[in-house]
């Protein structure tokens, strides 16, 4: 493979990404199963770079979820999505950063909708003059949480107590990056680096010192495809999609997977747990699995945040055997205690994979 | 004396109309931007549907445009001025150019196969274009996969920056299909152990022995063909290409590994074509060839008195279709300056 | 092992380097006309058993071609050997020995 | 007389998604429900685009249209501009609208979508919330999962949540007013008009198979819907 071929692509997509002064829009999935990873961002924003972002609490869910489920009507989805960008204007902030990549999908989807039939843009306003009384502009820039993370990389690795580089050997870590489909793929000059070989998670992972690798299934979905994880009888064929890139990046030995979209490390994570159990088979080495991370867990870690701070706990995948190959100390009697320091017990091991 | 006539562009339809103005008694001079005339067609090995050595057709035109055609190369052109009488062609060395009518043959590009980046090229060492391929051929190199080995099954991608939106090209470059049938052909004929596949949605054999071309790639050589538009290629760890298409014959996603894969990079204008067009303000088509006056019946004549086009700067062409078209508009500047 | 109440999906892709290409090879070998099929669909229109069961002898031919050969023994027992295919070919495919020659495969290769 | 296809036009995302279709099947090639269902949207795009009124009502009513998986990989690739998912979109939309989503096994799930994430999304202001992925109902969540379920408050203020609390943070509880606003958007631009929809249809189809529907997730409709799968969805 040459990279310089790739170097060639993401020259031309290379996307507007505000410097400062951010309006944050939390994710319903990412802050159900990795809560630490939306605290990382905004502690590695706020305290390690100096930004200001700013949460409104009255923002609500975009109905993403319930959109791609068809039980939510565009016009709908498309008012919801006009209040987040009032109470954006109102707060007096014209850069929107999603911490979901459905919603940022969902936010480009309508923007453009709006740019090709104006008449759209027209109907919502008067849907939400009348439901809310709220006014809006549209974000003058629009990035997902994972590309300021990207903007900001260079400074996170000045700063950063961690390489992603096997303590051991020397070598960097392989790592797979996984890129939530509604990042790119929808509309490629919205993403960095483009829909074919996106650079946002790339580009972490070179100056982080790791080495991605391409493998053959690298643009497949995790599998979630909202209604086919949603009802438990559609189950089957979303585990098969993460099985189908587990199958594929196995031969490439990865030490680890890193991903931008909230739910597919959830899924990646999760259907490794069910593969083992349903057919007793487990990917990566000795059994444990391939562990996978959120970026800002992978920023956390590099800036040296303690990993049960980052949430790693709630992964069922174990990841102490990243820890310790980058050599990150870890105390594993703190990692499942409570906030105060309480014992509330340990989740029971699974039968396969090693924990 | 004669009338000056310059053509721009030293390609198939360039040559064959400055021949053709020497033969008619015009002074022919034919301005050709890189060290030597003949084109697209220096770099093809053998020519489809008989396969004959393209050497063939330029040693043809240029044995007749000896001492009849003055040849500029390397001329780069900055200025055409247009005056009442003529026009004025100012190069980048100082020279100056007099012409009583002009026939622009600036021809086309091949269409950059790293913009179709779901394809890999200049990213994964086994994935090269038909012209990279002729290029293999004409040099006599052997066909090898990048660590030396011969191909066990190459692929053949049609369509590649043709009949495609997503490269900002609609057209159809009408050569593609038959020269991909035609490499398949050779390549199988050099090395027999190989499968060939070709991918395709249409197979366009518009031209004379061209199904029959398509026909015998089938029932001599063995060529197996897949109706479905290849929609990415990656690599595996062995530097092979993983393919993944619809076979829409049979309606079901298929995947299959290749060696070797080979784009068929369509045409699109020129660089010259874009330059010399916009300097003598002539009309693009959304397909950013040159309009010439009338799409059916004027075909080599433009807006502008003393401005003729001909071959590939006008839409993609053959070389048939070419020469035949340098010869019409000759006799359309004939007419002119008569 | 746990029961989720789910299991993992098949794939239904045409996994063409797994597949199983014995009977294309062996039936090439036997009648070459076997590698002319355009897909046009002719034979199957003009079909007398397709016309009254779901018998596609392009798709069918074209499966063989893939290697996908798990459902050939039932489905060619469908055809009625009228030869109207043989008829309307454009390209001249022995289809009626094409039948047989699958038949052929088929005892021949134990499938 | 085009009924369901004007109908269709009606649809923004139908007529952003519907150019013209060559049959090439890029879409196909690398759509992930393609792979593991019957299920090919070149076919489904030609259909529509036929305007074929009896075809297009069969789409309305069968199991094809519910295997997408709305990924939208399908847009990256088509060489002419279609984006087969956002006509499955209006597709699904307009099943939904027509109560012919009750006819397909797959179809019917919408009745649990809406009793889930519909329900989740005015309640509660979020489409998923850690209660909504009950460890009972989600085994693959895994033992880890188990654990954190009963211990919720601990370990999300233990990782800088604002569980349930008042002011900005993750997890917290959405204001009432929001809520308020939420729901009145609902009303006002046919989201509570679809959830009606989803409802009167799926009773009476519950009538006709002669399965008890309560109003929650545990009556015999609703498990049935949610969990049975004929496996005649990939018939190889």
């Amino acid at each position: 493979m040459k990279v310089e071929g790739k170097r060639l692509i993401w020259k031309d997509y290379q996307k507007e990404i505000a410097e400062d002064k951010f309006f944050y829009v939390r994710s319903c999935i990412r802050q159900t199963f990795f809560p630490g990873s939306e605290w990382a961002f905004l502690k590695i924003m706020k305290e390690v770079l100096g930004k200001d972002v700013y949460e409104n609490p009255a923002h609500t869910t975009c109905t993403g979820i319930g959109y791609h489920s068809d039980i939510v009507p565009f016009d709908t989805t498309m008012t919801v999505v006009a209040r987040q960008f009032a109470l954006m204007t109102e707060a007096g902030y014209q850069n929107l950063v999603p911490s979901c990549i459905t919603s940022f999908g969902l936010y480009t989807e309508v923007m453009e909708t709006w740019k090709h039939f104006p008449e759209e843009e027209k109907k919502v306003r008067d849907y939400l003059k009348k439901a809310t009384g709220r006014e809006f502009e549209v974000p003058k820039n629009l990035a997902h949480a994972s590309d300021i993370i990207y903007k900001f990389r260079k400074q996170i690795a000045a700063k950063g107590k961690y390489r992603l580089i096997n303590k051991t050997t020397g070598e960097p870590l392989k790592v797979v990056e996984h890129i939530g489909c509604h990042y790119a793929k929808m509309f490629p000059s919205k993403g960095v680096g483009g829909a074919e070989y996106p650079y946002v998670l790339t580009g972490m992972v070179e100056d982080w010192g790791g080495e991605v690798i391409d493998y053959p299934e690298r643009r497949h979905c995790c599998g979630f495809g909202f209604r086919q994880y949603l009802v438990k009888a559609n189950r089957g064929f979303s585990v098969a999609c993460s099985k189908k890139k587990f199958e594929s990046m196995a031969p490439y030995k990865p030490d680890m997977i890193i991903t931008n979209c909230p739910g597919c490390p959830m899924f990646l994570d999760r259907w490794q747990y069910v593969i083992s159990e349903m057919e007793g088979k487990t990917y990566g080495e000795d059994g444990h699995g391939i562990p996978v991370f959120t970026y800002e867990e992978v920023a956390g870690l590099i800036l040296g945040f303690d990993p049960w701070d980052l949430g790693l706990q709630l992964h069922q995948v174990p990841t102490e055997p990243l820890l310790n190959k980058i050599g990150i100390p870890y105390d594993p009697f703190k990692k499942y205690l409570g906030k105060n320091g309480e014992d509330i017990g340990i989740p029971m091991k699974p039968s396969m994979l090693n924990a | 004396m004669s009338k000056k006539v310059v053509i721009i562009g030293g390609g198939i339809a360039g040559m064959e109309a400055s021949i053709t103005l020497a033969e008619l008694g015009y002074h022919a001079t034919l301005l050709e931007k890189s060290h030597s005339t003949g084109g697209h067609v220096q770099d093809w090995y053998q020519l489809f549907p008989n396969r004959r050595p393209a050497k063939e057709v330029l040693t043809f035109s240029e044995l007749r445009m000896e001492g009849k055609v003055k040849t500029i190369n390397d001329a780069d052109i900055i200025e055409i001025e247009k005056n009442i009488n003529d026009f004025r062609i100012l190069l980048r060395n100082g020279k100056l150019v007099v012409a009583d009518a002009i026939v622009v043959a600036t021809g086309f590009d091949l269409f950059d196969a790293h913009r179709k980046e779901e394809y890999g090229y200049g990213i994964y060492e086994n994935v090269i274009t038909s012209a990279d391929l002729e290029k293999r051929f004409s040099e006599g190199k052997k066909i090898l996969t990048h660590d030396g080995a011969a191909p066990k099954r190459i692929g053949i991608i049609h369509c590649v920056g043709s009949r495609d939106e997503k490269s900002g090209n609609n057209y159809c470059s009408k050569v593609c299909c038959v020269t991909g049938v035609k490499q398949a052909i050779e390549i199988r004929e050099m090395l027999p152990e190989t499968e060939v596949f070709c991918f395709y949605m249409d197979l366009r054999m518009f031209g004379r022995h061209f199904e029959e071309l398509y026909k015998e790639s089938q029932e001599k050589w063995g060529v197996s063909f897949i109706r479905g538009r290849l929609s990415e290629a990656n690599e595996n760890t062995d530097g092979s290409i993983l393919l993944k298409v619809e076979d829409t014959l049979a309606g079901k996603p298929l995947k299959m590994k290749v060696d070797l894969l080979v784009l068929l990079a369509g045409f699109v204008p020129s660089g010259g074509t874009k330059a010399i067009g916009k300097m003598l303000g002539l009309p693009f088509g959304d397909d950013g060839f040159i309009t010439p006056k009338d799409e059916h019946t004027s075909t080599n004549l433009t807006d502008i008195q003393g401005v003729f086009v001909t071959g590939s700067c006008t839409g993609p062409k053959s070389i048939q279709d070419s020469i035949a078209d340098a010869r019409a508009a000759a006799t359309q500047v004939a007419n002119y300056l008569k | 092992m746990i029961d989720f109440g789910y299991n993992i999906n098949t794939d239904r892709q045409i996994d063409y380097d797994a597949n199983d290409h014995r009977m294309s090879h062996f039936i090439l070998s036997r009648e070459p006309s076997y590698n002319l099929c355009i897909g046009c669909g002719s034979c199957t229109a003009t079909c007398s058993a397709g016309n009254f069961t779901d018998f596609n002898f392009r798709k069918l031919h074209l499966m063989i071609k893939r290697g996908e050969i798990s459902e050939v023994k039932t489905k060619i027992q469908k055809c009625m050997f009228c030869g109207k295919c043989l008829l309307v070919c454009p390209r001249g495919v022995n289809t009626r020995n094409l039948i047989l020659t699958i038949n052929c495969a088929i005892d021949e290769l134990k499938l | 007389m085009n009924k369901l296809f004007d109908k269709l036009q009606e649809d923004v995302r139908f007529r952003e998604g519907l150019k013209a279709c060559i049959n090439c099947g890029t879409c196909t090639a690398i759509c992930p429900a393609a792979e593991f269902y019957d299920y090919d949207p070149r076919q489904i795009v030609d259909i529509v685009q036929t305007r074929d009124e009896e075809k297009i009502e069969a789409l309305l009513k069968g199991e094809t249209i519910w295997y997408c998986g709305e990924c939208m990989s399908c847009k990256t690739r088509c060489p002419r501009g279609n984006v087969p998912g956002l006509i499955i979109c209006a597709l699904r939309s307009l099943s939904q609208e027509l109560g012919y989503f009750v006819e397909s096994e797959k179809g019917r799930q919408q009745l649990a979508l809406k009793r889930t994430i519909g329900k989740s999304i005015l309640k509660t202001g979020y489409c998923v919330s850690p209660e909504l992925v009950a460890a009972k109902l989600h085994p693959e969540q895994g033992p880890m999962w188990e654990w954190s379920q009963q211990h919720l408050p601990e370990i999300y203020n233990r990782l800088g949540a604002n569980y349930k609390g008042d002011g900005p943070g993750a997890l917290r509880k959405i204001p009432e007013e929001a809520l308020d606003e939420l729901a009145r958007i609902f009303e006002i631009t046919g989201g509570n008009k679809r959830f009606e929809t989803i409802e009167e249809f799926s009773s009476k189809k519950a009538k006709e198979l002669g399965l008890e529907l309560d109003s929650g997730t545990d009556g015999e409709y609703f498990l049935n819907i949610y969990t049975t799968n004929n496996n005649r969805h990939n018939k190889k």
